[in-house]
């Protein structure tokens, strides 16, 4: 059957892939240079270390856990590492791959496990704080361990008295940076960070929206490849650069009419985090013309959404488009703190009725015709409530199958069951597989 | 009637050269597990005569069945022993027992009479649990880890494989190392992930050789886990049913890269043998002889 | 018109002949490994039984997780599809279907028509419900086919971890221990699994009328257990085994009308 | 002698609704220890904490992912249930996610008059901790007096403070007992006084245990050459597994649970703002896992029991899928070991296969006996 639409691969892609190997690399290889490393989760407020220099290079753990989970022989041998050490098999399996990584003494991307200079970690999953906890020992206890706590409830019930504790402990840790590094603390970079923050996170949910296309010109299978920078290094001017020149690029696919999926018939988004190993699950459904357009997980992980006026889901306007002129270290940090405080991804952890209506808002506004939910074992923090959201998908008339995996762990992936449940879903939307 | 595939082959055994009339104490262990009962008795501490049977859904009944075969044919009778130790799940209700010891000290203390003072770690592969046990010289356990509930199973796991592959159980060991080169395992997570992955491949055209050794690898890995958790010292013993299987033992040592210290009994009979061992202690003590 | 619906399951490949909506022929045939010549046989004997040829066959639907080892169907549905269907023509009034297999179970939840409104797979940690029963009687010493009338015998309920068959079975072999009746094991068994496949279907919510199918509906004692479950009546074919070669049968029936 | 508090356990539901009968009163439920109850006692509300009741159950599949603890499940499956249907409100402190959806689905799902969720900070060992939770109570405080329509005075919130440091001081009267060579009380009685605390108003429990503590002193129990054992880790109300390790020759003289310990330990300090001492308490005191980082004070505390109680090992408990805690034992274990103290790891789960436990702490007091049969 010929093609329905015209597809292109991208033109950033290669660039994309570049900037995500020298970010490991410089990590590594930051102490040659006189640099410092920082390790800490994708949600830190990555743009406050920025303010020690040029030269400090973050390793932020969850996407460097996925990194280890496409390894399928050396995530299996973390695996063992960490329980051989005596941690449960069901927790995080990020978690566990990172400490993996470091009882084994191996980097994912070659050589030795780097140590980190200092750790600077955020705390909104009950694992996070003590995820580092426990990196510290096995990096023999005495790295230098900052955590922050930015659980203050939803941004709709955004008070003073919660943005102040959370503004609090970002001016504690600047006091703590200046005091492990012995660096002086250079609040003009800090604010420069913060606005390519900003910048990020707005462009990249610009980049979802263009997906509300038909056909879509991204699938989530190349998003994940795409999102991953803001998960990695939101506040350099690098990565801000680079959305905006995907922006432009999705852009003009969308006036082409370009689509990621050759037939596109039907529209599908997932949620949490994919199970890594097993990312042909999703060329599997493009038998049936099926694309994902992406996920709350995709969109709302390191983008910032608002409604726009026409009532529509859009990106969020940085400060500098509003015009504010940040002056001094304390309005910096306010921006940041007040800003990240509404990330989607943090909404769901004070109830699921937040998370699903962003889903729901999703499913009509990209013009879904079936969401497929990813029970990820591995994850507690993004799986809290996933049940609950089923139940108002489907109250809202959403076709909804779950799939069970573990993002990190493919001992509890089982491929065989997903494409069974692929088929009987697919059926039931009355899809059957394009006969080439 | 079809074949039971997973009916492992019962056994009892008699010394010939001991006779129980020219013993001084005679002591007595019986050990009724979760799938398997036995029964031992000593004569002054040396092995006189042995059971091992399928434990049934009466646990006093087993108990009593796997003695009676111990003393069958030798014109012993239980008021002729002087002191029975229970142990194994059904420790509690073995009716004649005068005391009850878990099955970990009494593998540990059957493990060090049938292999010597040299051995320190001991594997346990019952039907229900594993245990790897810590002793010191004499057989006390010093320490001991248990499976957690997810990998609990693996005996159990091994029945209702051969049920599966039709093959006889006994069978499974020599047939899973008929491959060219050895498989990925299946998953180690629990016994029914693994049952199933293994359906998947025999689907897939797999040779039952393969699944076998694809099943058997990761029964052995689940167990190579616990070990390393406890770190094992030499000299190192496999007592249990899975003992006799070939394929999970074999693979334990490759991937341990320490040989168990050969069988010299069935290594069925540890618990119960421990219990007796214990049992003769005890007699001495009541005697005042210790 | 005659068509034929062949069910690859996990242990056996179960075909029948239909007959403008009416069986005239049922076969069935150990899986083994060798899914392609047991799904042949399979259709052989049943083409036999019938006395028909494979030309007088209008259409041919597989379905199970072998089907695509029957290379000489000419269209497939998955097992939620097929016992949709099957359900549906047998008991009209019917909106949930539970399907209790040796390894899977599954919950249905149709509309009038016979289609697929949403579905439920047992979670990961609750499989080997049909297989479980096997285990279970071999530790207890009952025939397979006599779990279900001694579980009826039973009128106490003791209570057992309903998540995973291996937790449940570690408990069953402490409740042995602890000296409990053979009939109430068994029938904590039952509960067991009913319990876990009631968890399941309440993710798709109970709608009256529930029926039950799949080889596990033949032991009496799981669908009493079942029925005090979910507390309702529940909707059994004569060979629950069949339904999905049935629904399969009818989904070939429908696509040799041109449907 | 300690009758009463099992009486208490067994019949939470006809305690609570013969109290509203009797007074009137409101009943809020509410899930994980950081509650402030000072609160709810200064508004005359009747604070109760939501608790499992270890039967296998069918009903919450659809509202919590199976991931998650088995406890979580239990404690939703009471309110799908029915169990709880006099509650007036239900509320939670934020502390782990796995309890926090037995709270979003009950709001959800059972209708209930009050409901409210209190954003407790994480960050307990941090400075900016106290002035947060103190504008967090203030916020709090204004909500229960929208709801009840009544003004919370100090004098009020003396009252709370009052009932909640008595019974804590009791309470820690109780547990010197069982420093004794020969406590006067059980390991299972402990447990059930302590939870049944959780469940009745602090004034009866106050003046039953009064009472009861007069008496003790001169109780004589046949411990024998009984096992002196601590116990620690997750959650545990499970009087069934607690008396089964009892039966088998120990004797469980102290803990450190939410359920135990760690909810009476501390008191408030009534010294200046009453808002912000009862903040202090919650923030100063012995931490749930999931807030104790960066450094981990509760090791310190836990081998200080362990000498203080003068125990000969542990038995370390962790409910299946519990993370804050899975994260937290192996370095605990280590601790207790090294400090020769020999510990027993065991996962519980909401029903317990007893016979697979008892091999576990019978080979455990094996190990630890010193009878010689070799």
């Amino acid at each position: 059957m010929s093609a329905k639409y015209k597809t292109e691969s991208l033109k950033c892609w290669d660039k994309s892939k570049e900037i995500r190997l020298d970010y490991y690399k410089n990590y590594a290889k930051a102490h040659e240079k006189g640099g410092l490393r920082w390790a800490g989760g994708a949600w830190s407020f990555d743009a406050i270390p920025s303010g020690l220099g040029d030269d400090v290079y973050p390793l932020t753990g969850e996407p460097y856990a996925a990194s280890v989970a496409w390894n399928k022989d050396l995530a299996l041998r973390c695996h063992e590492a960490v329980e051989k050490a005596g941690y449960a098999r069901d927790l995080c399996s990020y978690m566990r791959n990172y400490w993996g990584s470091i009882i084994l003494n191996e980097y994912a991307f070659g050589g030795e496990f780097p140590m980190p200079d200092f750790i600077w970690q955020d705390h909104i999953c009950c694992s996070h704080a003590k995820w580092y906890q426990v990196a510290r020992d096995l990096e023999g206890g005495d790295v230098p361990y900052y955590a922050m706590d930015v659980s203050v409830g939803p941004y709709d019930e955004l008070t003073e008295n919660r943005l102040e504790y959370v503004v609090g402990q970002m001016h504690d840790g600047i006091e703590w940076l200046e005091k492990v590094t012995g660096r002086k603390y250079d609040d003009e970079k800090l604010i420069q960070a913060v606005h390519n923050h900003c910048r990020s996170e707005s462009l990249w949910a610009e980049t979802c929206a263009l997906n509300k296309a038909v056909p879509a010109p991204l699938d989530e299978k190349t998003m994940y490849s795409l999102y991953v920078h803001g998960t990695l290094h939101k506040s350099s001017r690098i990565v801000a650069d680079f959305y905006e020149e995907l922006r432009d690029e999705v852009k003009d696919r969308v006036e082409r009419g370009i689509a990621a999926i050759a037939n596109e018939r039907c529209r599908v988004m997932t949620d949490t985090q994919p199970p890594w190993a097993f990312l042909k699950v999703f060329r599997y459904l493009e038998k049936f013309g099926c694309v994902s357009i992406g996920s709350l997980y995709t969109f709302g992980l390191i983008g910032m959404w608002d409604i726009q006026e026409d009532g529509t889901w859009g990106p969020r306007k940085t400060p500098q488009e509003l015009g504010i002129k940040i002056k001094d270290r304390d309005q910096a940090l306010h921006v940041l703190a007040e800003w990240e405080l509404k990330k989607p991804e943090w909404q769901h952890f004070y109830s699921p009725d937040h998370k699903s209506d962003m889903m729901l808002r999703i499913a009509k506004e990209w013009k879904l015709d079936g969401i497929m939910l990813h029970y990820n074992r591995g994850c507690e923090g993004l799986s809290l409530g996933i049940a609950e959201n089923r139940l108002a998908l489907k109250e809202a008339g959403f076709p909804v199958m779950i799939f069970e995996g573990n993002m990190g762990d493919e001992r509890e992936f089982d491929e065989a069951q997903t494409i069974t449940r692929i088929d009987a879903f697919m059926e039931s939307l009355n899809f059957e597989k394009i006969k080439d | 009637m079809e074949k039971e595939y997973w009916r492992w082959p019962e056994s009892k055994w008699t010394s010939s050269d001991i006779d129980w009339k020219d013993g001084d104490i005679i002591s007595a262990g019986v050990d009724v597990g979760s799938v398997s009962s036995q029964a031992v008795v000593l004569i002054d501490g040396k092995l006189y005569s042995y059971s091992n049977f399928r434990t049934g859904s009466d646990s006093p009944e087993s108990a009593q069945k796997v003695m009676d075969k111990a003393m069958e044919e030798t014109g012993l009778s239980q008021d002729k022993i002087h002191y029975t130790v229970g142990t194994g799940y059904g420790r509690v209700n073995v009716p004649f027992a005068k005391r009850a010891i878990t099955e970990i000290a009494c593998h540990a203390r059957g493990a060090n009479f049938m292999y010597g003072p040299t051995v320190k770690t001991i594997l346990d592969m019952g039907g229900q649990d594993c245990k790897a046990i810590h002793c010191d010289e004499k057989g006390k356990v010093t320490n001991f880890l248990m499976n957690d509930k997810c990998a609990a199973g693996t005996g159990r796991g091994m029945e209702v494989f051969a049920d599966l592959l039709s093959v006889p159980i006994e069978d499974m060991g020599r047939l899973s190392f008929e491959v060219d080169e050895e498989p990925e395992p299946v998953s180690s997570t629990c016994v029914i992930f693994a049952k199933s992955e293994a359906v998947g491949l025999l689907r897939k055209g797999w040779a039952k050789e393969k699944v076998l050794a694809a099943y058997s690898s990761a029964m052995a890995h689940r167990v190579v886990e616990l070990l390393e958790r406890i770190k094992v010292e030499k000299d190192f013993a496999i007592t249990g049913g899975i003992a006799k299987n070939e394929g999970v033992v074999k693979r334990i040592e490759a991937e341990l890269k320490i040989k168990a210290l050969e069988a010299k009994h069935d290594t069925q009979i540890a618990g119960a043998l421990g219990g007796a061992l214990f049992a003769k202690a005890l007699i001495e003590k009541e005697r005042g002889l210790r | 018109m005659n068509v034929v619906g062949i069910d690859c399951g996990a242990k056996y490949v179960k075909a029948l002949v239909l007959e403008d909506d009416k069986i005239k022929a049922k076969s069935s045939v150990l899986s083994g490994f060798d899914q392609k010549a047991a799904a042949q046989e399979a259709l052989d004997k049943v083409l036999e039984q019938a006395s028909l040829k494979k030309e007088d066959i209008a259409y041919i639907t597989a379905t199970g997780a072998g089907k695509e080892e029957a290379v000489f169907a000419q269209g497939t549905i998955t097992e939620v599809g097929a016992n949709a269907k099957a359900v549906n023509i047998l008991f009209p009034s019917v909106r949930t279907v539970i399907d209790v297999g040796a390894e899977e179970g599954r919950s249905i939840k149709i509309n009038e028509k016979g289609k697929v409104v949403d579905f439920a797979i047992n979670e990961k940690c609750a499989a080997g419900a049909g297989t479980f029963t096997e285990t279970m009687a071999r530790a207890l010493e009952v025939k397979l086919e006599e779990m279900g009338a001694l579980s009826l015998k039973s009128q106490k309920s003791v209570p057992m971890n309903a998540q995973c068959a291996v937790f449940a079975e570690s408990e069953v072999v402490s409740l042995i221990h602890a000296k409990h009746a053979k009939q109430d094991i068994v029938r904590a068994v039952h509960d067991a699994i009913a319990d876990r496949i009631a968890s399941m279907t309440r993710k798709i919510g109970i709608e009256k009328d529930v029926a039950l199918v799949g080889g596990v509906a033949r032991n009496i004692g799981f669908v009493d257990s079942l029925k005090r479950d979910l507390k309702q009546e529940l909707f059994i074919p004569e060979e629950p085994e069949y339904s999905c070669a049935l629904g399969a049968a009818f989904a070939a029936a429908e696509k040799a009308k041109g449907g | 002698m300690m009758e009463k508090f099992k009486e208490w356990y067994e019949q939470r539901h006809a305690y609570a609704k013969e109290w509203k009968k009797k007074t009137g009163g409101k009943v809020v439920g509410y899930f994980c220890t950081y509650v402030p109850e000072e609160i709810l006692y200064a508004a005359d509300v009747l604070p109760v904490r939501i608790l499992g009741s270890h039967e296998p159950q069918d009903v919450t599949e659809p509202h919590i992912f199976g991931m998650f603890c088995p406890f979580c499940r239990d404690c939703l499956a009471q309110g799908l249930q029915g169990r709880y249907d006099y509650l007036d409100g239900v509320m939670i402190a934020q502390s782990c996610l796995h309890i926090r959806q037995a709270y979003t689905s009950w709001k959800m799902h059972i209708p209930v008059d009050f409901s409210y969720y209190l954003p407790m900070p994480n960050n307990v060992q941090s400075k900016r901790a106290l002035p947060y939770l103190t504008g967090e109570l203030e916020t709090f405080k204004e909500a229960v007096e929208k709801w009840t329509g009544k003004k919370i005075s100090d004098e009020d919130l003396n009252k709370g403070i009052e009932a909640m440091n008595t019974s804590r001081q009791l309470t820690r009267d109780l547990y010197e007992l069982r420093k004794q060579d020969n406590p006067p009380l059980t390991g299972l009685e402990a447990m059930y006084a302590v939870v049944a605390s959780q469940m009745v108003d602090k004034r009866d429990y106050n003046a039953a245990l009064q009472e009861i503590l007069q008496k003790l002193p001169q109780r004589q129990i046949e411990n024998g050459s009984k096992v002196r054992l601590m116990i620690l880790g997750s959650e545990n109300d499970d009087t069934e597994f607690v008396d089964m390790v009892e039966s088998l020759g120990a004797m469980l003289v102290v803990d450190d649970h939410c359920t135990g310990s760690r909810y009476f330990w501390n008191q408030v300090n009534t010294n200046g703002n009453l808002l912000e001492a009862i903040a202090s308490r919650y923030v100063e005191r012995v931490p749930c896992p999931s807030k104790d980082w960066p450094e981990r004070t509760r090791i310190e505390h836990i081998l200080k029991l362990a000498k203080d109680w003068n125990v000969q090992g542990a038995i370390v408990i962790q409910q299946k899928f519990c993370d804050p805690h899975e994260i937290d034992i192996p370095s605990i274990i280590e601790s207790l070991k090294s400090n020769g103290v020999p510990a027993q790891f065991l996962e519980l789960d909401v029903t317990v296969p007893v016979g697979q436990f008892k091999t576990r702490v019978e080979a455990f007091l094996e190990m630890l006996s010193e009878e010689d049969l070799f």
